[in-house]
């Protein structure tokens, strides 16, 4: 395809068609609501923690591909790590997303967002999803 | 008409023409107002008013006669042009110099559910200081006005109305002269946002009888950092100026200060001469075009637009149907598209639109619009029948990709 | 480097060759500030942040990427950074965004009687509304602050204390340093008037440990209608947004509004984008000279100057006669002439200098300055020696003339 | 001379260096303050009437020599007129100067401010004098 499908990845596109973990936990520890003031997407994010591990994650919103896909990605990668962990999945991700640098470890599918800083006003979208779970965590 | 304006020949870095149909956010400028600044600061750049020399003189000159263009422009006299940085600058002026020292806890102000937000969260912000009542009023279905309900709502104790006389959202003409009527009848002030109805149709502020008028000029030709707030003179005496400081002064001394003569004293500090004066090249270029035929052009594009959109599949189109109602802003949802994604493939092909919130939060959620957002298109006087044909093209790109 | 600056090759009308001393009142610009603006409506122009198209990109990274040549010249953060439309304008910001909110009858707000009316009238109205103490500094007989009269009227209750670094009467720089020093033992905080000193010598806001720095863009080569409200992190918690409106909202509900966070939520409405990246590009200029060497061809200039005027018969001259304390500005009388008609007579020299009360009136009537107005020339960048001479010549011719 | 004796005439130069009627009444019915803002000039001035008449005029001020000069010059040519032909004179005055309009009736000493339209900054200062004197009769 063309210039776009290096924004619209397929594993996004596949993401945004079937957002993983997409819904509202029954029992959970923490709640975070975030917009992203310029454009209006919006996203709420519940984590369930376990020893100091995140035992599981959903969220609900709405928004682009960009950011929906984000949101899903981030919750598959994210379930099942310590909270430090996450911190330094989320720095790595930030840092990839906003500078274009190369992430030391390895980000799973978070990886096909490699190419959003090229795309500035998309960055924010890419990114809600991670601010959010920052504030969770923090 | 394209030639005038050297941006609309940019080739986008993927080879796609540049299409823009961005015009409510924002207007591109023709050539003749890009040169008129940089003549300005080629040869006559000063600071007005003050200096008393060759170019203080030059810079003083075209500074008044820029003020005299747009009192032209809108059938105001000289006195009742005050130049701000903007709708938003003027908007707020309102609210902080009329609104603070008129309005009191017993008093109403009322808004359009439709308001830009700079033509809301002032006003909303007024109400929580003075602690009164604030009322949006109701829209019908295609975004109008409720105009039965907002004859419910004004009441004796209204004092502020404020209403745009075209709405950014989904271009709709509001019926700002029956609504003048009823205001003025209950003894309440109209405040019209003009910041799209001024670039897009002809204004007369006796005729619509605003006590205020806010527009911006870079919404018409204009550069940025310039708008306008026109004050009837029967409201000069109860505006307060709200930002003090150099050149709007009479005399300061230590225990109190007195004003100078409007408009100077609601224009402190260094004016943005250049921006008066661009504004003023823009008016020319428009006066030559001749505001009537601007919105009949805008029309016939929107007419256009709108006949090819109506039967295209999954396209969702938001406002009345009826032209008289509207200028030339198409609002449109994809079914199972975020609008964003819809610019984004738009851009791909050239085709600059606006997709969100058009900063008029209170319509989409009023209206459910999917999304909380839309994708607009908006027409200005360059744009011809072969932009909204690749709009139409584009579209049905996004539909395939998604 | 006069060549940079296509005005200053202005012949008047009367053949006279242009020699621009008015700087203290608007710079003008050079070549690659002007071209940048045009670039910028030939090929980027669209409205920022919201429109994510080709142009819309170009145009918010060329606004983000300004505000970071804003912050590191003066060596703050980019947060700390809030566009405005001039000092006037940012100074107002501060009184009525951090001063209405955080000051109360209690409380009392100092100033210096050297204070531009910018810098003056805004604390004035301030401490009006509050009913609170506006307390206004004495002068030493040169202009100077007097320190010890300063040191004994600031206490616990007072509030704001309001400063220019770099006076525009006289040119007198003041100590700030040491002003801050006090300011924060007791408490209170200062807002620092950067718009004489941020254009002719190095700013550095951590340095001189401000709360608030507010400056203009014309007056360092940059287009009108912009300018800078620096805001110490700290101070962002308790600056309340001041104009409302597009842009600088989180969410807008009928009863209620969240604000964006800094410094969005300090620009309300469309952004003066042409007036940012000028800035940056004059910023470009400047820095590619250097502060420090521009305060230096500015002493130097005013040295030169005022070892010739000295010594002319009917001729004062105000201010302190230390360099340390003074950039380029000579500010002067001559005996039984009227300021305005030196500046006529200067004038018709080719010589533009600025003559009436520079927007500071309590200055000239505490030094009980004749006529209550001065002349002032006041140097930049491009001016040199022969400038001086012209105007001392342009000065005999005064005095034969009256 | 230059293109400066446009500005500054002899009669004006005279007026300004002997300004006439420059000083206090000791009897005055009508005192009428006013200043140019933006440049700062002043004047005061006193009249006293008598039948509808100006019988005496003085002022006092500070300013440029166009403006002292034009107070000077007003004084003098403004005493002995009955407020109506002082209106009508202020009228003619106020035009010669904004507009540049050749005036149809004998403005005296005051036609020799007749090039001050071509001095866009100087019309305040000339006028300032007329406008106090407007206030006063209106
Ligand atoms: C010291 C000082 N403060 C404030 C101002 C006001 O700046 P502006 O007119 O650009 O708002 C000026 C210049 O006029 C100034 O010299
Ligand atoms: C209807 C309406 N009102 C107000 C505004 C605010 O204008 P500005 O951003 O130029 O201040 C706009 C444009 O953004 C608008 O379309």
């Amino acid at each position: 395809m063309d210039e776009l499908s290096d924004l619209y990845a397929e594993v996004i596109m596949d993401h945004q068609r079937h957002p993983r973990n997409f819904g509202k936990l029954e029992n959970f520890d923490r709640e975070i609501q975030m917009t992203n003031s310029s454009c209006g997407d919006q996203i709420s994010l519940q984590i369930k923690f376990e020893n100091e591990k995140i035992k599981d994650l959903k969220f609900t919103g709405m928004g682009c591909a960009i950011s929906m896909a984000s949101a899903s990605v981030m919750t598959e990668v994210m379930k099942g790590l310590s909270v430090k962990e996450a911190k330094h999945f989320c720095d790595e991700f930030l840092e990839m997303i906003r500078e274009g640098k190369v992430p030391a470890d390895d980000l799973k599918d978070a990886k096909v967002f490699s190419n959003i800083h090229k795309y500035p006003m998309r960055i924010k979208c890419a990114t809600l999803a991670w601010h959010a779970l920052q504030k969770a965590i923090e | 008409m394209k030639k005038d304006f050297p941006i609309l020949s940019t080739v986008l870095p993927n080879g796609k023409k540049l299409v823009y149909l961005d015009n409510a956010a924002t207007t591109q400028k023709p050539l003749s107002v890009i040169e008129r600044i940089s003549h300005f600061y080629k040869s006559e750049n000063a600071n007005v008013s003050r200096s008393a020399h060759y170019l203080g003189e030059q810079t003083t000159v075209s500074y008044n006669n820029a003020r005299k263009a747009v009192a032209k422009f809108i059938n105001a006299d000289e006195d009742e042009v005050i130049f701000t940085s903007g709708t938003t600058e003027s908007i707020n002026m309102i609210a902080y110099g009329w609104g603070d020292p008129n309005v009191s806890e017993d008093d109403e102000i009322i808004v359009m559910t439709s308001e830009h937000h700079s033509d809301f969260v002032p006003w909303q912000q007024l109400a929580m200081r003075k602690k009164c009542k604030f009322k949006v009023v109701p829209l019908n279905i295609d975004g109008t006005i409720n105009m039965v309900e907002f004859k419910k709502s004004i009441t004796s104790k209204t004092k502020i109305v404020a209403c745009a006389r075209m709405t950014n959202s989904f271009g709709i003409i509001n019926p700002v002269e029956e609504i003048s009527k009823t205001v003025h009848e209950n003894g309440a002030i109209l405040v019209v946002d003009g910041a799209q109805s001024v670039p897009s149709m002809p204004t007369d502020v006796k005729n619509m009888d605003a006590d205020f008028l806010s527009f911006s000029g870079h919404k018409m030709l204009g550069p940025m950092g310039i708008g306008v707030l026109y004050a009837k003179k029967d409201m000069l005496e109860s505006l307060k100026p709200f930002l003090t400081g150099g050149g709007m002064i009479d005399e300061v001394k230590d225990e109190s200060t007195t004003f100078a003569c409007a408009p100077d004293r609601y224009e402190a500090g260094t004016p943005n001469v250049e921006g008066a004066i661009g504004l003023a090249s823009a008016i020319e270029y428009l006066d030559e075009i001749g505001m009537e035929n601007i919105l009949e052009h805008e029309r016939s594009l929107f007419e256009y637009a709108y006949s090819k959109l109506k039967s295209v599949d999954r396209v969702t189109l938001y406002g009345p149907k009826e032209i008289e109602k509207r200028a030339g802003i198409v609002t449109f949802n994809i079914k199972g598209i975020h609008p964003h994604d819809v610019a984004a493939v738009l851009d791909s092909n050239g085709i600059a639109i606006r997709s969100g919130h058009h900063c008029a939060q209170p319509i989409l959620r009023a209206l459910k619009v999917d999304f909380m957002a839309t994708a607009r298109a908006s027409f200005y006087i360059y744009n011809d029948k072969s932009d909204v044909d690749a709009l139409v093209d584009a579209i049905e790109d996004a539909k395939r990709r998604f």
